[in-house]
Parts: C-alpha cells; structure tokens; sequence
C-alpha cells in the first residue's frame, strides 16, 4: 500500500518523464504514434484541471454565504453568475430552433449564453483591465521617480519608446522612431534572449528534477 | 537481397563519411578518388554525347526520418549551370517516370543545412529528397529503381539505375546534439544537488537582502507596522515559495524588533503555510508570546476585490515599509503605487516579468527573476534548492563561453574563409 | 509642505479625468496622423501576400476580453487580408474565455468577405491542453478537432481536404495575450512541424518576443493597437485601430509630461530638503 | 433595432461604468460588478468545458466512432478528481504524476532545442563580414545583423547574464559585466515599460469607443443615462455612508 501510495506516482512520473524526452530523438512511426495518442489523451485531461481550478473558488464562497460574513452579499451574486450562465448555456434556443448547449452562435444566430458572453463578461472583463491605464498615469504623476541612475536609464528609455511608438512622437521628432527601433531590436532583444536563456535552464531543471522524484511539490498536500 | 545488401553497404559509407568526413578528409580521398574513376569510365560508356551523366550517383533510405522518404545524391558537374536541367526517375523500363526537375545550379547538400556529424554527403554534392506525395507514393520495405538524367537543351544523359528501401529509422541524428545537452545538463543540476547535500556550496551575497534588514529597522525607529505581501501564487510556485521563505526571515527581524507585522493573503493554503512559518520565526526569535495568530489573514482570490482591500490597509495603517515578493499580475502598480503614496520603504522581489518595470520605479528596491530564488535559497541554505541555483548557474557558464568561444571562431572563420569551426559550432545549432 | 511638495500629492482623480478627456476628446474629433509601417508588422503582411491562393492559413486568436481592444482588430485585417487573398483559413483559440470573440470575427469578416463555413474557412473553436493540443494537432488533426466549434465532423469539410496535420498547414499566426500563445505554437509546433509562424501580441507581452524574432524564429510581429494600425494601413482598409491611434499618441504625450512632472518635482523637494538640512 | 441588441447596449454600458466607479472609490457598484464578472466566466468556462470535453472530445468520437481508448484519459482524469475524497487523495497522484511526467519529458527537449540552441545559433555571429571579397566591419545602427549591433547584442546577453551569477562574488572584471548587464536590464525595462503603457491606454481606449458608439440615439444614448444614474447612485451612497458611523477594519 506504501508503495502504491507514495513510490508509485514517482515511478509513473519517471517512467513517462524519460519515454517522452526519448521520444524526441525517435522519428520511428511507433514513436509517433504513441506521441499522438498521448498528446490527444493529455487534452482531455486538461479539462478536468480546470474542473479543479474552479472548485476553490466555490468552496470559498460557500463558506463566506454559510457564515456570513462581511460581503456575503456578493458573494450570492457571484453564484448567481455562475448559474445563471450555466442555465442559458443549456437552455434551449427558439430562434435557432436547436439547444444552446455552449454555443454562442448557432447558424449565424446569436444564442442567449452569446448574448450574456458579449454583453457582459466582455465588457466586464474589458473595463476591468481599461481601469489600469487610469492607474498607470497617476503612477507617471506620482511615483515614476528617478531614484538612481538605473531608474533614469528606464525611464528615458521608457519616454523614447512611448514617442516612437505613436504617430505625434514620429512627427515631432522623427528620429524617435528609429531609435525606439533599435532599443527593440538591439537592446531589448539581447536582455530578453538572456532572461529567455536562464528562464530556459530554469525550466530544465525544474523538469528534471520532477523526472527524478527530486521536486514533489506538484503531488499536492494530503495526509499520506 | 542484393539491393539492400547495397544499400547497406553505402548507408555504412555515408556513416563513415558522417563521422569522420570533416576532420580527417585525407582518409577517404582515395576510395572517393577510387569510386569516382569506376563511376566515369561506366558513365562514359554509357553516354554517346559530349554531356556526361551524373556522377557518383547514390540513393539512399532519408536518415532520421519516419521513412516513406529517400535521398539521392551525386557528385556535382562542371555543366551546373541555371540553363541545364537534373530530372529525378523512378522506375524501370516503361513504367519509368520523371518525379521532379530542377535547375542544375541548385538542391546541393550544403542548402539542406545538415550539420557536420549526419551530413550524407560533401557540401559541394547535390541532394534531392524524394518523399511521398503529389502523385508519388513511396512505401517503407518496398525496393524503388532511381536514376538521375541531366539535360541541356537537346542533349541528355541518364545515370545507370541505382535501387534502395526506404525504411523507418529508430534515431533522428540531426538532433543527437540537444541529447547530448540535456544529459550534460541533466547530470550537472543532479551533480550539484548532491554536492550540496554533502557540503556547503558558496552564494554570493544577495545586496536585496541588506535593504530588507534596514527597512525593517527603520519601521522600528518609526514604530509603524510592517506590510508584506506573498504574491498572486499558490504553493507551487518557485515565486511563492520563495516568498514564504523570505517572509521567515523578515518574520524573525519583526519578532527581535517586536513590530507589527501584516501579511494579507490570496490564497489559504498559502495563508496557513505562512502561518506556520511566521510561528516557527518567533518561536526561533525566542518571542512566543509577541506572535499574533492573526498577523497572516485571507482577504479574497479576486484580483482587485483584494487590491482594493490592501490599499485600504496602507491608507489606514501607513506601514513605515511594504514588501511585495512573490508572482504579480496587472495589480502590481495598483498597490506599488498606493504604497509609494504613504511614503513607505518598499521592497520588491518578483519573477513576473511584465511587471518588473513598474516594481524598479516603484520601489527602493527590487529582486529581479532569479535573485529571487537566490535570496531565498541563500536564507534557507536548503541543499535542492542550493544545488539546483549551483547546476543553473554552471549552465549558464557554460552558455556564456559557447558564446564568446562561438563568437570567435565564427569570425575565424569568416576572416579565413574556412570550414573547420563548424565542428563546434554545429554542436550549438538546432539543425534538423 | 512647499508647493513641489503639495503638487505631488494632489487628488489623483484629477489626473484620471485628464487622461479620460485626452483619450476622449481625439476619438470625437480625430486628426489623422500618419502611420509609419514598421518591418516586424510587414514581415507578417508580406508573407501572406506571398502565398498562393488556396495556401492553408491558421489563425490562433490566443486572447481573451481583457485584451479585445488591442488583438481584435488585428484579428480583423489579417482575416481580411487572407480572405482577399482567397486563402483557405482555419481558426481557434488557446484560450478558453476567447472563443465567444474568435467565433464573433470569424463570422464577421466572412460575412463581409462572401465566404462560407466549411468551404471558405473553418473555425475549430477551443480545446483545452495547449501544448499538447498543438503536438496533437501536428500529429494528426481530426483526431484533436474531431469536430468544428459548430459540431460538423472535420473530415467532411472540403476547406480541410489534403490536410492532414499541421504539417499541411503554410502560415500560422498566433494572436496572444500572453503565454499559451506565440511561444508555445513555436515550442510545441513550428519546431517539429516546420510551417511558418508569424506572431501578433498585446503590448505587454511584445519586448519579450524579440530575441524569437531576432532569430528568425517567427516571421514578423504586429504589436498592439499601433501594430494594428499599420497591418490595416498595408491592406489600405482603415478601421478601429488607426481610429485610435489619434488617442493613443495623445495619451502617450499625456503620460510623458506627467512623468517629466513628477521627476520635476521630486528633483525640487529634493534638493529643498537638502538645503533644509544644510541649514 | 432588435430588442435584445438594445438590451446588450445598456447592460454593457452600465457595468462598463460600474467598472469605472471604482476610479472614485472602492463602492458597492464596483463591488457588485466585479462579483458578476468572476461568476459569469466561471460559468462559462463551466459550460465551455463540459461542450468540448465531454461531449466533442470524449462523448463524439467514443460513442459516435468507436474510439475506446479514451477511456484511459477519462478514467486518469476521474482520478485527479479523488483529491477532494479525503481517504483516496493519493489516487489523485497517480493522475498527477502522469501529467507532470509527459509534460517534463516533451518540455526538456524541446525547451533546448527552441530557446537554448535558436537562441545562442543567433547570438553567435561573425563579427566581420564579406563585401566584395574583403573583410569589411559593418556599423549600420538601424540594421539589426549588422556586425556592431552583434558586438552589442553579444555584450547585452553576456552581461546580463553574468548579472544572474550566484556562485561567484561580484567583483572585479564580474562587477563591471554585472553592472553593464544591470544597465541592459534597465533599458529593456524602460522598452517594456513605454509598451505596456501603449497596452493599456489601448484598452481604454477600446472601451471608451465603445461608449461613444452607445451614446448615439439609436442605442437610446445609453452611456448618458447610465452615466448620469451611475454618479446619483454613487452620490447616494456617499450621503448615505456619512451618517453612519465609518466602519473599521
């Protein structure tokens, strides 16, 4: 039972770990095939995490309408959304004469799940992340400061990038264009590579260290 | 049975000429020099005009490849010319059939980009690779009749028939150099984390970690709390875990000092984790009594339901310094500049990189990427996580002299005109 | 408290409403300014000019709402470019809150173009798994879309006939907001299958995709609104992204005044506070 | 105008500016919309999942074409379900390790051959090259391979990537590579910035045409009416919270 419990998830981890970097340097038809079925049977794995994601999300806010507490409120309302979504989602559609099921559009007819798709989490979601610009240029105003010599460098660099990035900044001074160009191309590009590079090798070891029961982190808690 | 013994034979050819082709040439001069002399005195006989066939022609099974494929080389002429013209045929008899034409002046082996180690043929030589499709299928395990012909305008000349099997191969060559690093690689991070498990393995100081230490003593000159955020993560996140270590540290500080600390979390998992850790710290600070259960507090997993709560804290509360360590998203400048308002010391270690820039702007200090990592396994001295920043860190030495060596050897050869730093750098390119 | 001093610290609702007024007042009364193409965005542009008709183009609309502003209407001109171009197109999405604004442009720009469903293009909806979606879609890709997002079995389409996997496939483009995007159909994709990969992105995440440009890893990179802008100026068909470039560049001297601002005054209270001491 | 185009408008507008009110202050509006938001994109990846999942990727091809085998993925994702069974939480591992190990081993070659190898095949570049038969230097900024641009791009990786060096002390010839590749970092950082402010005044902008575009009469001037009743409520509510007393916490 030990074995099944704690060896035999590592043993797994191990064996498809090192069968699918293997599987990289084999262009046999075999190999391949694996690799296909593998990938496809991956995909549907993937939804149920997502299944997972959303539970904890539920749970807490089950919780805080249980006991009331501060907010609770909205807390209703959030699972209003949710099954008011997944009710239209399922519901059926006269215009089209068919079930929605998850559709937003059936033959070119918008169904109620598009409807409260376009005409609420677009906008909800879109105004969420409009809010930031908001942000940002108080921000410009109060505390994008040139404490060092570092921060004056970002911030030059940053004040040449937004002129050359827009029309007005080109036709005031054209050569903004141009150098914003080369900060891209250059020098951004050569931080960015090496960032790339340790973020790479990063990644490597973290997978490498998974492979060979090293890092369990990813087994999640729970009682043995 | 004859035909693939054959194409055994010049498949073992083509190996020998693969592994040992660019660094002892003089080794295979003669045989090519031998089989060249055979092959044109059969051309010339075969042929009646002043055009001579192709030469050398060899066909084999594509190397590393799924099969279904076949390559066709042949020696160049001195006629390559963009007006004459190489036909492929497969076939025998009256079923031949010419599958593809090209100018003569291209399809050499040096276009295909083979690197050093796998390359079929010399670079001069001409290449044609024959796969299935458009009306040519070519079936593993079955025997195909090649010939080449070359044509300048009324003039042709055909090569004799060579056979060969495409088959499906077990290795793709072309790669056995991204192999070779992830085993290299591989056994340096297992390397180190070994050692470190034996023996002490020296990190550099992080400056990061002096600028925590003085925020914390200047709130306690101030007698203001500490505010000090874990990030948008769970628990399996390298950025969050490393915050959590981070926070023992400041935890310690805090308890000696006996300052209030806030930590409002995201995540309660990773609220209770940090309790544990905050107990631990006080505990470690002979403080006990001085630890407040309620010091680590969820406040909610909305983005900005919890951004707006925390800027509600560092309005009331005014911390004297604020940390944010851990993974960011878009609410980074939300809170950074809230608390830059209050005029608090802030400190900032992130690996989300989108947000670096406003993090550098923001605060008096910033742990960019991997110093991050580096703070945290130099506080918590934990051998994987040492080992791993040990076996990172030697990768990237490694890197930097491939870079630099690279660097100068591709100008050598530039400057030289010569071909022999390929036997390095083809070791650092990703041809397949 | 000096001036300086009061100044940096005024209501910051004063300056959210003068960036309200800078970005409003241009998208009421626009100028027009003159948009200066760049060869990341021509890169993109000029490869599907290139193609021959009946050429297979994916388009990967990588995003969600938040990013709808900068990525739709790039979605936009390059569906309209292809199917100008009569290319057969294919589209999806990574993500799964974008498959609701994917459907919205494919059906669109379709309409507009007089092309039909399953003849003309294709759209294949969502499916979870990213880079193994991607690896599935290379190995074989009826088996990771049995059907499109419209339920119709994809074997029978005739827009997919002679498609067998991603390896039939001319020009990918990724639109993406972030990762499971560009990266990832390059990593999964492009690397094995070997078809051209081009990339359009949202601003934040365009420095990171230079070094993948830079080593040809993708052909050309539309970013942002502004990259928007200049693919709708190349096919000569200007829509909401030159519209807003007005604003933008208003927005943008906005931002850079402010900042000489702050820095104004913190240089002030600075060196005040120095004399302060001194004294 | 249709009926539920009209309606679309008006629900978009209000909770556009609902959005919005938490420019003035955090308050119930903002509050009440953000909730609405988490719940409909919980609900609609709910939906979303269940249509593609179950009924496109596992319900079509197993019952409609015979596929059996995906009763392997199905019943590997069943498991990670057992995590929220407290006695068979392990269960969930097997599921775990399976995904993880696959995910390693096509992440590690791939990795190497995409960001490593491209990476440093295009970093190291002759820093000469041919021009009519003679080594010639090339010194074009504005061109991205000419040779002092390689010079550059060759000293900005090394240096920062010397920066990301834990093992040695920085000092000597290492501190002046770091601090070179602290000034790169900065710069990049400046690029990146002067971006994301080009992304977000985008997104603004976005949503502020698409305010505009309802303020016309034929979507019954949406965004006035809602405007002007957004800020009443909003004032309402401020009255109303200065008579009680303010809350704490």
């Amino acid at each position: 039972m030990i074995f099944l419990r704690r060896q035999l998830p590592l043993v797994i981890t191990f064996v498809t770990g090192v069968l699918f970097t293997a599987q990289y340097y084999v262009p046999h038809p075999r190999s391949e095939l694996m690799l296909t079925e593998v990938t496809k049977w991956l995909q549907i794995i993937g939804g149920f995490a997502l299944v997972l994601g959303v539970t904890s999300l539920f749970h807490i806010h089950a919780v805080k309408i249980r006991r009331k507490e501060p907010g609770w409120g909205y807390s209703l309302v959030l699972y209003a959304g949710i099954f008011g979504t997944i009710a239209v989602g399922f519901s059926y559609s006269f215009a089209a004469g068919q079930w929605v099921n998850g559709k937003e559009t059936i033959n070119g007819i918008m169904t109620a799940f598009g409807w409260i798709y376009l005409n609420m989490m677009v906008p909800l979601q879109g105004s969420m992340f409009a809010l930031l610009a908001f942000f940002i240029a108080s921000a410009a105003y109060r505390s994008f400061r040139a404490r060092s010599r570092e921060a004056a460098l970002l911030l030059i660099a940053a004040v040449i990038v937004m002129m050359g990035r827009v029309p007005l900044g080109e036709l005031l001074l054209p050569v903004s264009g141009d150098i914003t160009q080369w900060i891209l191309n250059v020098l951004n590009a050569s931080v960015r590579r090496a960032i790339l590079i340790g973020i790479s090798l990063g990644a490597i070891a973290l997978s490498l260290k998974i492979i060979f029961g090293i890092e369990r982190a990813y087994l999640g808690g729970g009682k043995e | 049975m004859n035909a693939e013994w054959g194409m055994m034979s010049a498949w073992r050819e083509a190996r020998g000429e693969r592994l040992w082709g660019r660094i002892r040439p003089l080794a295979l001069t003669l045989p090519l020099v031998c089989l060249s002399a055979l092959a044109s005195t059969d051309g010339a006989a075969m042929a009646q005009h002043a055009l001579v066939s192709p030469q050398n022609l060899r066909v084999i099974d594509t190397p590393s490849e799924a099969g279904g494929g076949l390559t066709v080389l042949w020696s160049k002429a001195d006629y390559d010319a963009p007006d004459v013209r190489y036909q492929i045929l497969i076939g025998e008899g009256a079923e031949k059939k010419v599958v593809a034409e090209f100018a003569a002046d291209s399809h050499y082996v040096r276009d295909l980009k083979w690197p050093w180690w796998s390359r079929p043929d010399r670079p001069e030589a001409h290449q044609f690779n024959l796969r299935s499709g458009r009306g040519l299928e070519l079936k593993n395990g079955t025997s195909y009749t090649v010939a080449v012909a070359v044509v300048k305008g009324t003039e042709r000349a055909e090569t004799p028939p060579v056979q060969a099997i495409p088959e499906p191969n077990w290795v793709n060559w072309n790669q056995m150099n991204n192999l070779l690093l992830v085993l290299l690689f591989g056994a340096v991070v297992l390397g180190s984390i070994r050692t470190a498990k034996q023996r002490d393995i020296f990190l550099r100081r992080i400056p990061g970690l002096d600028a925590v230490d003085e925020a914390i003593g200047r709130a306690t000159e101030l007698g203001k709390p500490i505010l000090y955020l874990t990030g948008a993560g769970d628990m399996s996140e390298p950025s969050t875990i490393a915050a959590a270590v981070i926070l023992g540290r400041v935890a310690k500080r805090v308890a000696a000092y006996e300052t209030d600390l806030l930590v409002p979390h995201r995540d309660p998992i990773v609220m209770a984790v940090c309790q544990e850790i905050t107990k631990q710290s006080y505990l470690e600070a002979g403080k006990p009594d001085a630890f407040k259960e309620d010091s680590n507090f969820f406040i909610t997993t909305d983005q900005f339901s919890y951004t707006a709560a925390v800027d509600g804290i560092m309005l009331r509360r005014k911390p004297a310094a604020n940390f944010f360590m851990g993974s960011y998203f878009a609410e980074a400048l939300l809170l950074t500049e809230t608390g830059a308002s209050t005029g608090a010391i802030q400190i900032a270690g992130t690996d989300s990189d989108h947000q670096l820039p406003f993090f550098v702007t923001t605060c008096d200090y910033t742990l960019i990427g991997e110093e991050l990592y580096a703070a945290s396994a130099y506080l918590s001295r934990e051998p994987i996580q040492v080992g791993t920043l040990r076996g990172q860190d030697l990768g990237k030495g490694f890197i930097l002299v491939v870079l630099v060596l690279g660097t100068i050897l591709a100008t050598v050869g530039v400057l030289f005109s010569t071909d022999w730093p390929r036997i390095v750098l083809d070791l650092f390119k990703d041809l397949k | 408290m000096n001036f300086a001093e009061r100044m940096l610290h005024i209501d910051r609702r004063i300056i959210f409403l003068v960036i309200g007024v800078c970005t409003l007042l241009p998208l009421l009364y626009p100028v027009g300014l003159a948009i200066k193409v760049s060869s990341e965005v021509r890169g993109v542009h000029d490869y599907i000019e290139s193609l021959p008709e009946g050429s297979v183009f994916l388009l990967s609309m990588d995003y969600d709402p938040a990013s709808k502003p900068e990525l739709y209407p790039q979605a936009v001109a390059l569906l309209r470019h292809a199917f100008r171009k009569n290319l057969r197109v294919i589209g999806m999405t990574l993500w799964l809150p974008g498959t609701g604004l994917a459907d919205q442009v494919m059906t669109q720009v379709a309409r507009e173009m007089g092309k039909v469903s399953g003849k003309d293009y294709v759209f294949l909806g969502w499916s979870p798994g990213s880079g193994s979606l991607i690896i599935n879609m290379g190995q074989d890709l009826y088996k990771a879309f049995p059907t499109d997002y419209y339920n119709q079995p994809t074997r029978e389409l005739a827009v997919l006939k002679g498609i067998q996997t991603l390896r039939d496939v001319n020009y990918v483009v990724s639109l993406a907001a972030g990762t499971s995007g560009i990266e990832t159909w390059y990593v999964y994709g492009k690397d094995k299958y070997k078809f051209e990969l081009g990339g359009g992105c949202t601003g934040v995440i365009a420095p990171g995709l230079y070094p993948l440009l830079r080593s040809g890893q993708i052909n050309g990179l539309i970013g942002g609104l502004r990259g928007a802008a200049e693919y709708e100026v190349l096919i000569g068909q200007k829509g909401r992204a030159v519209a807003g470039m007005d604003a933008q560049s208003a927005t943008h001297f906005a931002i850079i005044v402010l900042v000489i601002l702050c820095n104004v005054f913190y240089l002030l209270v600075k060196t005040s506070r120095k004399q302060g001491e001194a004294r | 105008m249709a009926f539920e185009l009209l309606l679309g408008a008006w629900v978009a507008t209000g909770l556009t500016l609902f959005i919005f009110t938490f420019l003035y202050q955090d308050n119930p509006l903002f509050k009440l919309a953000e909730h609405l938001y988490v719940g409909v994109s919980v609900g609609y990846t709910i939906v979303k999942t269940y249509d593609t999942v179950l009924i496109r990727l596992i319900y079509e091809p197993m019952v409609k074409q015979g596929d059996w085998s995906l009763l392997i993925p199905l019943g590997i994702g069943t498991l990670m379900l057992a995590r929220y069974l407290p006695n068979a939480t392990w269960l969930s591992r097997i599921a775990f390790g399976f995904i993880v190990g696959v995910g390693s081993g096509l992440a590690i070659p791939r990795i190497i051959s995409s960001f490593i190898l491209k990476q440093v095949e295009d970093t190291v570049r002759p820093l000469i090259s041919i021009a009519q038969g003679a080594p010639t230097f090339t010194y074009n900024l504005s061109d991205p391979s000419s040779n002092l641009n390689t010079i550059v791009l060759l000293i900005g990786v090394v240096s920062v990537l010397f920066y990301f060096f834990f093992s040695i002390e920085h000092t000597g010839p290492v501190r002046v590579a770091a601090r070179t590749g602290i000034l790169f970092l900065m710069v990049a950082f400046g690029a990146a910035f002067g971006y994301t402010v080009m992304a977000r005044m985008s997104l603004l902008i976005g949503r502020l045409s698409d305010l505009i575009e309802y303020a016309d009469p034929q979507y019954g001037r949406a965004s006035l009416w809602l405007g002007v009743a957004t800020v009443a409520i909003l004032l309402l509510w401020r009255v109303q919270r200065r008579e009680q007393p303010p809350d704490t916490g």
